[in-house]
């Protein structure tokens, strides 16, 4: 009992704290901030407490009638990873937001959505019934969009609606996908689906692809990514910080339910989200390499990182039997990624805190003096890459002996191009990051000498510190997670327990050679194609600006062109009644307004003995009597309803049905 | 004690004229009186219901067809409930509202008569009452559309009327048609025709045609939905209440009486009248939410809106089982509740900073964050968002489509929930986010007897989303009974 | 055309009505008009009588001693008296009416009434 | 209780004669409450007659108790006693209205004639629909037509005597064919009784059909120049718009009926439906009857001046009745002479309330009626519930009649014209219906009108409120009437 009000006690309390927090925030603002961190750190300890139960059972929580089906909470390890390093790096996000969100405007507002999203979260990840985590992603996608245009310009909220666009429309196909399933299952509980879903046929790819792509726009999956580059530069940092170490999640976390869960890591499924996986850690990076924004970089770098999770899902239901490699490197790469991404966007967040900057031109050389933020910003980097000795490298090696099982299963030649574009992907990352962290913390600047030290405050770096310990404790001892990953993985139907082994020869040797390439990248391409020197200032071009922008020149068009058709049809119809009438009374009108030429000659023979001109006569005779034809029939009628006519009508009728009744008639039968 | 079944509609109509003809010494009085017209007549519709189901009276019975008979069944009695509980938050609001507008007598009479009118729709026994009180409707609630007798206001009115009564030629051409195969125009649950009328099949096709397009017009079905973005130009209660609550949803309350108690799903299935029209539905749909997104004015976005939504239950009729007739009747209240409530809020704009247009409201949020924030909610739930109300309703709309095995249906639904985004949301955002500098920090939030209302009907929004067991159960049990 | 021939009556009523029924239709003034719709209804009495007249039999009018043995039927006659009546109360009537017309326009060609009503 | 076989007779001998004494006195007033005591008289004695019937049945009244072939008879049915009642119910409520509104529309010295012209008028209308007798109908027709060219005439300016004059002389050649069929029947028939002629008919076992044919046609034109059939109407308009108010409304109200009856008697009794149903003369009658409803609304719309729009409104409401009599069923013919009730009391309303209106606002226009509502609101309500009845909203008597009427056309299977049934009743939406808007709403129409200006003294309005009544009840009732009416038929 005390577990599973534990348990409901996560999902309240942060929108409890939201609703508090903004009373509260309208009286003092400093109460307020240390009541958000109070409550988070609250949530957080209340997680961590219930770690021992997690191990031994999963805590379940049914509650009836919400929602016409009830509300179905379930914490089993699987999920306590998801929502401990929730909770943790909400705990650290909003313990840096105090710091960072100092100048801004509408904190409060800011203050409650962080929360409620939190809630919702917490909420996604808990959910066992596909309808109610359906029902917190929607309620996430809305109160994230809030801290997405938090600034309110037009950037901002230019973002927000790709965002919002993105999100409502994933999350109707997504819903789309839930109608099928729910009618094909009878059901939504997850537990229940695999079975409920068994014999439905071939009809599960639609599902699977409809919910898939739900929740792929969530989690960046190419092409659904295009509002990623833009909500992240546009939301605060603590915000993008959220958005790119957990949001992805959500939608990671949502595949992997459908794929694992639901549909049971179905061969063809696993093989396209692989697919997938490989598209987005390649063109994630490519793009990160190109951008010249340090948040946008960032950006495009969870997407590539989103695609290391996905290649892990669709590795796990390719190597069947031997899939357990396959959920470690998943799993834990979800976790590593949450830490070190969040602790770079921090690092940023940062700079722009004090230089009001992201775009590296600008902040080139800021660093160059700030030791601590270097040497933080610095393990996030090394984290990433896959430094051996950080927590990357942990669960890199692990994703990549995943794939030389599958390789090795399968014998295809696919796994080879596989091979490389994962070896080039993490080259790409090391050249991006290479980029940001030079041009930033290496290159000299001599503007930024020794000012604006008094803006970092402990109370922004000591999260970060945290984190950076976080990396390389992992980093250090891979097996620290693995009780918890071990568990986590029973859920997919792995029982064996092995332990790891990261820290192999070949591993390292792997990784450093990618990063030598990375490196190579870095000077062969960044440098020498990239950096242009402009007045004798050092800038970055970034040549996809004139790429093919999946947004802008496919989204837009497709979806003005539809629009416009439909809504001029649509307008058609909408006036089609009224119209109709109109141009029948139009059509009657102009009929009767139609002239007719009536060429009379007028015989009126006291004119012609007047006219004495011959050339006035041949004007008279030109006179053309034109009247319309409203006039005639109303002359008509008149002279109809006249005696005169009235008779003639008489005799007409008369003759009309004498005619009609003796010719007609029927002889009787 | 049958005859009670006549106190909720004969009341209001003694209650208004009562209202038009005495003078009140002060405003007060006559809130008074209001308020307790409404509340007993809710009282008396309790009191009926407690009473055994079902209540049968004939008023007045000259024969088979002119017969004036009441009955009570769970239909009516969810329509009733509904109708008067919205009734009472809408004088409410109109108390304080019409203040601004004037000649408060006249509407108030209209007002509360339109009220038993509803009521006698709802609680009708026969096709041949609700006709009449179909037809009253529209006189009683034509004064209410022109009440501020511009010329405007005239022309919509007119051309209310005309959709109106063309739409209840209709049904009376239906009606004799029909009668002259039955000889019978009660309503039954299953339908009256049974296996007689099957023998003609183009006939009754005919019939539910021009019934469903008679009763349609009133439900602003395309193309006959032009008179309602037009009905705007009513004061805000008005508006609210011919969208929200009395007039399109007595024409959807009719269309299932047709429907399920006139001909049945069976015959309907039989002679196919469910396909032709869900046709004409699904552009109704469509067209509402492609078109609201090309209104500049708040209401008359609403009304677009209105018209994508009424489509909705509509397609809850159409497709003939059950879990489409259960998410078509929850949609009937939960959209009478949204949209009452986004009226109510776009009319509080209106009444406190005489705004009609969207980008007049810029950072409208800040000074009236209350009445905005019941808006978003409101409009969240419109879109179908869950927690909230609309998404239960089109959720069970949805599976009705998937198991009458048509992908259309639920897509054409998501579509359209996608643009009721695309129109509701630029109304937030620029409400709450378009920053405008050196705005003033008054508080506009509107009166109190327009603000309650609105907070309360949020939160029945946001309730009913959460805990829709109560009224799902409810009309689950009437579902079963007509299917 | 025999029996044109010889039903004579029917067919002089027959010309008689068309003659008045031209009139009625073809002459502007209201005299004559009124004319025309005389010699109709002189065309219809005709007709009625004819059609209770039978040939060879004599007026059903009994008088002292003298024994009727065929008659012809009298209530034809009866009503066309009645209606002769009524016919002459109507042109009674219509020339007091075209009187009237006279002094207000001054005229009683139907043409020049219609032109002055139009203006 | 016998002696309620001799009110017939008594009510129109009454009439007559009471008629011709009111020349004799001098007092306007006296001259006003002595034609208003003698036609509440007839109400009492029809109301009587009425009652006689529905206990005792239909009887056979034989005038000067002479036997059927050689004197005239009376048939009272339910029909009859019901259209007594009607007309002298009607007529007593109007000349009721006339004492406040004659004055000012006839000279002082004509009001004594037009009191006697009504009398009479409504003696013939009452004999018309009593007899039996093919040619005692004629002459009643004949005396209605004098009469009621003499009560258009009595205004005495420009437009009456043209459109009397259009009348007359468009009556008398209905006349003249009336009397030409009835010379046709007699030499084959032999009898003008029309129970007896029947009999003949029957007994001629199909000789003689085209004498037949000629007579049922010269009969339908006749009648039909009469009770404005379309396109037979032309002189309804001119006549109806520019009599005096209470002459429009018995003209419109009354006088129209009776050669309709006639009409389905000659069709119906005289020459049984086994005869007709195989002549195409329903056909011709049912199509005119529908164009008329529709060509009749249309022309009404597109009126300016108000009395002839309700002018033209009686002529599509008669196109309703023909189109009864055309439909060839029991039910249609229940129905037109149903319809004969529902419009005789609703049009004479009608034109009573637009009567008081003109009189008030001084124009006929219907431009100027706007914003009336706030001037006169009870007689624009009174209007409007007469509007109400003539567009068929139920409980209104136009409704019942209009169903009925769709219902009896399903019967035969014409279900086309259920369609024309209801465009014409859409229009009749079209033009009725902005009079009461413009009456009653809009800012520009109400401006300047000062509320209840122009209200009419109460006691006037009584007789339209008694005839709104009875409109309201002829719709409650309608089932007992139209039982009545089956009743009467068989």
């Amino acid at each position: 009992m005390i577990y599973r009000t534990a348990l409901l006690s996560i999902l309240i309390l942060p929108n409890i704290g939201a609703v508090m927090g903004f009373i509260i925030g309208r009286k003092s603002e400093k109460i307020r901030d240390a009541f958000n961190i109070f409550i988070t750190g609250a949530t957080l300890l209340i997680v961590t407490l219930l770690f021992k139960k997690v191990m031994i059972e999963p805590i379940k929580l049914f509650i009836p009638d919400i929602m016409g089906i009830g509300l179905s909470l379930k914490l089993d390890a699987f999920r306590y990873i998801f929502v401990w390093v929730t909770i943790f790096v909400w705990f650290l996000c909003t313990m840096y937001s105090t710091q960072y969100l100092i100048r801004y405007k509408n904190r409060n507002r800011y203050y409650s959505f962080f929360m409620l999203t939190l809630g919702s979260t917490v909420g996604i990840f808990l959910s066992q019934n596909m309808l109610n985590l359906f029902t917190f992603f929607e309620i996430m996608s809305f109160t994230s969009y809030i801290l997405i245009i938090h600034d309110q310009d037009q950037y901002a909220l230019d973002a927000g609606s790709s965002y919002l666009g993105m999100a409502i429309g994933a999350g109707l196909v997504l819903l789309m996908g839930l109608f099928l399933l729910f009618d094909y299952a009878g059901t939504l509980d997850i537990e229940e689906l695999p079975n409920a879903i068994k014999y439905i046929g071939n009809i599960k790819y639609l599902i699977s692809a409809l919910i898939i792509t739900g929740f792929g726009a969530k989690a960046s999956i190419f092409p659904l990514h295009v509002w990623l580059p833009k909500a992240h530069p546009a939301a605060p940092t603590p915000s993008s910080a959220i958005l790119s170490g957990i949001l992805i999640k959500t939608g990671i976390f949502g595949i992997i339910i459908t794929v694992h869960m639901v549909m049971e890591s179905d061969y063809i499924l696993s093989a396209s989200i692989l697919v997938f996986g490989f598209i987005n850690m390649f063109f994630g990076g490519m793009m990160a390499l190109m951008q010249r924004n340090i948040k946008r970089i960032l950006a495009y770098s969870s997407m590539s990182q989103a695609g290391y999770i996905l290649v892990g899902i669709g590795l796990i239901g390719l190597l069947k039997e031997h899939k357990a490699i396959a959920i470690y490197a998943t799993l834990y790469h979800i976790f590593n990624h949450a830490i070190f991404k969040v602790l770079l966007f921090m690092g940023a967040g940062i700079i722009y805190m004090i230089l009001h900057e992201l775009s590296i031109n600008k902040i080139c050389g800021f660093g160059k003096h700030k030791t601590r933020l270097k040497i933080v910003f610095f393990i996030g980097l090394l984290a990433i890459i896959g430094m051996p000795g950080f927590n990357g490298f942990v669960s890199k090696t692990l994703l990549h002996e995943a794939l030389s099982e599958a390789a090795h299963m399968y014998h295809s030649i696919w796994f080879v191009i596989a091979e490389i574009i994962f070896t080039l992907s993490s080259a790409f990352t090391v050249a991006y990051l290479l980029k940001i962290f030079i041009s930033v913390f290496v290159e000299e600047n001599e503007k930024y000498t020794g000012q604006y030290k008094e803006y970092i405050k402990k109370r922004a770096l000591f999260p970060m510190t945290i984190l950076g310990i976080a990396v390389i404790y992992i980093g250090l001892y891979p097996n620290a997670l693995m009780e918890l990953i071990f568990n986590a993985s029973k859920t997919f139907g792995v029982h064996e327990v092995s332990s790891l082994h990261v820290y192999s020869v070949d591993s390292i040797k792997t990784s450093i050679m990618t990063i030598v390439l990375g490196i190579v990248i870095y000077i062969g391409f960044v440098r020498k194609y990239l950096l242009k020197i402009v007045d004798g200032k050092k800038l970055y071009m970034n040549p996809s600006l004139t790429w093919i922008n999946i947004e802008r020149d496919i989204y837009w068009p497709v979806m003005r062109i539809t629009f416009s058709v439909s809504s001029t049809i649509f307008h058609w119809i909408d006036r089609a009644a009224v119209n109709s009438v109109h141009c029948i009374g139009k059509g009657i009108r102009s009929l009767s307004g139609m002239q007719i030429k009536l060429n009379k000659k007028r015989e009126n023979k006291i004119e012609l003995k007047n006219v004495v001109d011959k050339r006035n006569m041949l004007d008279w005779k030109e006179i053309v009597d034109t009247r319309s034809l409203s006039n005639i029939m109303v002359k008509m009628y008149g002279n109809m309803s006249s005696l005169m006519y009235a008779v003639f009508i008489f005799a007409a009728v008369f003759a009309v049905i004498l005619v009609v009744v003796v010719v007609f008639h029927m002889p009787k039968s | 004690m049958e005859i009670s079944i006549l106190f909720p509609i004969i009341f209001p109509f003694i209650m208004g004229i009562l209202g038009f003809c005495l003078k009140f010494k002060r405003e007060k009085n006559r809130n008074k009186f209001l308020y307790s017209s409404v509340v007993i007549n809710l009282l008396f519709i309790v009191y009926i219901i407690r009473m055994d189901l079902p209540l049968k009276l004939h008023l007045i019975k000259i024969n088979t067809f002119l017969d004036i008979y009441f009955r009570l069944d769970k239909l009516g009695v969810l329509f009733a409930l509904l109708v008067s509980i919205l009734w009472i938050f809408t004088t409410a609001y109109s108390i304080a509202y019409m203040n601004h507008e004037g000649k408060e007598r006249q509407f108030f009479a209209f007002f509360i008569i339109t009220l038993g009118i509803t009521m006698g729709i709802a609680f009708s026994g026969n096709l041949f009452t609700l006709y009449i009180f179909y037809e009253l409707l529209t006189l009683a609630t034509f004064p209410l559309v022109i009440h501020t007798q511009s010329k405007e206001a005239l022309y919509s009115g007119k051309k209310y009327l005309i959709y109106s009564f063309g739409g209840a030629t209709l049904v009376l051409f239906g009606m004799i048609l029909l009668f002259s195969i039955t000889n019978n125009l009660s309503f039954i649950e299953h339908g009256i025709l049974g296996a007689t009328g099957l023998s003609n099949k183009n006939l009754l096709l005919m019939i539910y045609m021009v019934m469903f397009i008679g009763f349609g017009v009133k439900a602003a079905i395309v193309p006959f939905h032009s008179w309602l973005p037009a009905a705007m130009v009513a004061p805000t209660p008005v508006s609210a209440l011919l969208h929200a609550v009395a007039v399109v949803k007595s024409g959807i309350f009719s269309l299932v009486r047709v429907t399920y108690f006139i001909f049945g799903s069976e015959v309907i299935r039989e002679i196919h009248g469910n396909v032709y029209i869900s046709v004409l539905v699904i552009i109704t749909i469509l067209l509402g939410s492609f078109l609201a997104l090309h209104q500049e004015n708040i209401k008359k976005r609403l009304a677009y809106s209105t018209i994508s939504q009424l489509g909705y239950i509509l397609l809850g009729i159409v497709l003939l089982n059950e879990e489409s007739l259960i998410g078509g009747l929850l949609h009937l209240i939960n959209h009478a509740v949204i949209k009452i409530t986004l009226f109510f809020c776009a009319g509080s704009i209106y009444f406190m900073t005489q705004k009609k247009e969207i980008n007049e409201i810029e950072a409208i949020g800040k000074n009236m964050p209350i009445t905005m924030w019941c808006f978003s909610i409101s409009a969240i739930s419109l879109i179908g968002i869950p927690p909230t109300n609309a998404f239960v309703s089109k959720w069970y709309l949805a599976l009705g489509g998937l198991s009458e095995n048509k992908v259309i249906f639920p897509v054409i639904l998501l579509l359209s929930a996608f643009l009721t985004a695309a129109y509701l949301m630029p109304i937030i955002v620029t409400a709450f986010f378009h920053t405008e500098e050196n705005k003033d920090t008054r508080n506009l939030d509107p009166p109190l007897e327009m603000l309650v209302p609105i907070v309360i009907l949020t939160c029945i929004v946001v309730l009913l989303g959460l805990f829709p067991n109560i009224v799902l159960s409810f009309i689950k049990e009437i579902v079963h009974e007509i299917v | 055309m025999e029996r044109l021939m010889t039903n004579y009556f029917e067919t002089g009523a027959m010309i008689l009505f068309g003659i008045g029924f031209v009139m009625l239709l073809l002459h502007n003034n209201l005299i004559k008009k009124i004319i025309g719709m005389n010699i109709m209804d002189t065309s219809i009495f005709l007709f009625f009588v004819a059609k209770g007249y039978i040939v060879g039999k004599e007026a059903p009018i009994i008088r002292q001693g003298h024994k009727i043995i065929g008659y012809v039927d009298p209530i034809p006659t009866a009503l066309v008296l009645t209606g002769i009546v009524v016919a002459v109360s109507i042109t009674a009537f219509a020339l007091s009416l075209t009187i009237r017309i006279y002094e207000e326009y001054g005229t009683i060609e139907l043409d020049e009434i219609m032109k002055k009503r139009g203006d | 209780m016998n002696i309620a076989r001799n009110f017939p007779l008594i009510i129109i001998l009454m009439l007559f004669i009471s008629a011709f004494s009111m020349p004799i006195m001098k007092s306007v007033r006296k001259i006003k409450a002595f034609g208003f005591v003698t036609m509440s008289i007839s109400t009492i004695l029809a109301g009587c007659n009425f009652l006689y019937v529905k206990t005792n049945g239909k009887f056979e009244y034989r005038v000067g108790h002479f036997d059927a072939p050689w004197g005239i008879t009376f048939h009272i049915g339910y029909i009859e006693a019901i259209m007594g009642v009607l007309f002298t119910i009607v007529a007593t409520l109007i000349i009721w209205y006339s004492f406040f509104s004659i004055d000012k529309e006839i000279k002082e010295n004509r009001i004594s004639l037009y009191y006697l012209l009504i009398n009479i008028l409504v003696g013939s209308l009452l004999g018309m629909v009593f007899t039996d007798d093919l040619f005692n109908a004629f002459v009643f027709l004949e005396v209605s037509t004098l009469a009621g060219c003499g009560i258009i005439v009595i205004k005495d300016k420009k437009d009456n005597i043209t459109a009397t004059f259009k009348y007359l002389v468009l009556s008398s050649l209905g006349s003249g064919l009336i009397l030409m069929g009835i010379a046709f029947l007699y030499p084959i028939t032999g009898h003008l009784n029309m129970s007896l002629i029947h009999e003949s008919i029957m007994a001629l076992k199909g000789a003689h059909r085209n004498i037949l044919l000629i007579s049922v046609s010269t009969f339908t034109v006749g009648l039909g120049v009469k009770s404005a059939m379309f396109p037979l109407h032309v002189w309804l308009p001119d006549a109806h718009a520019s009599a005096p108010t209470s002459s429009s409304a018995i003209l419109s109200g009354l006088v129209l009926k009776p050669p309709v009856i006639l009409l389905m008697k000659i069709l119906y009794k005289v020459f049984g439906f086994e005869i007709i149903g195989s002549f195409a003369i329903l056909d011709v009658i049912l199509i005119l009857g529908s164009i008329g409803m529709i060509v009749g609304s249309i022309a009404a719309i597109l009126q300016k001046e108000i009395k002839r729009m309700i002018a033209y409104s009686s002529v599509a409401q008669m196109g309703y009745v023909f189109f009864g009599i055309g439909l060839g069923n029991e039910l249609g013919l229940i129905m037109a002479i149903f319809h004969i009730i529902s419009h005789a009391v609703t049009k004479s309303t009608l034109f009573l309330v637009v009567g008081a209106m003109i009189e008030k606002t001084g124009s006929k226009k219907i431009k100027d009626l706007k914003g009336i509502g706030k001037e006169m609101p009870i007689t624009l309500g009174v209007f409007t519930m007469g509007a109400l009845s003539m567009v068929g909203i139920p409980i209104f008597p136009g409704f019942i009649s209009k169903w009925n009427l769709a219902l009896a056309t399903i019967e035969t299977g014409r279900y086309m014209f259920v369609g024309m049934i209801l465009l014409s009743s859409l229009l009749n939406v079209g033009y009725y219906f902005p009079i009461v808007i413009n009456g009653y709403f809009g800012e520009e129409n109400l401006e300047g009108k000062v509320y209840k200006s122009k209200v009419m003294p109460m006691k006037r309005l009584i007789p339209v409120f008694i005839l709104v009544g009875l409109m309201v009840m002829t719709g409650v009732f309608s089932l007992n009437i139209i039982d009545m009416i089956r009743q009467g038929l068989v």
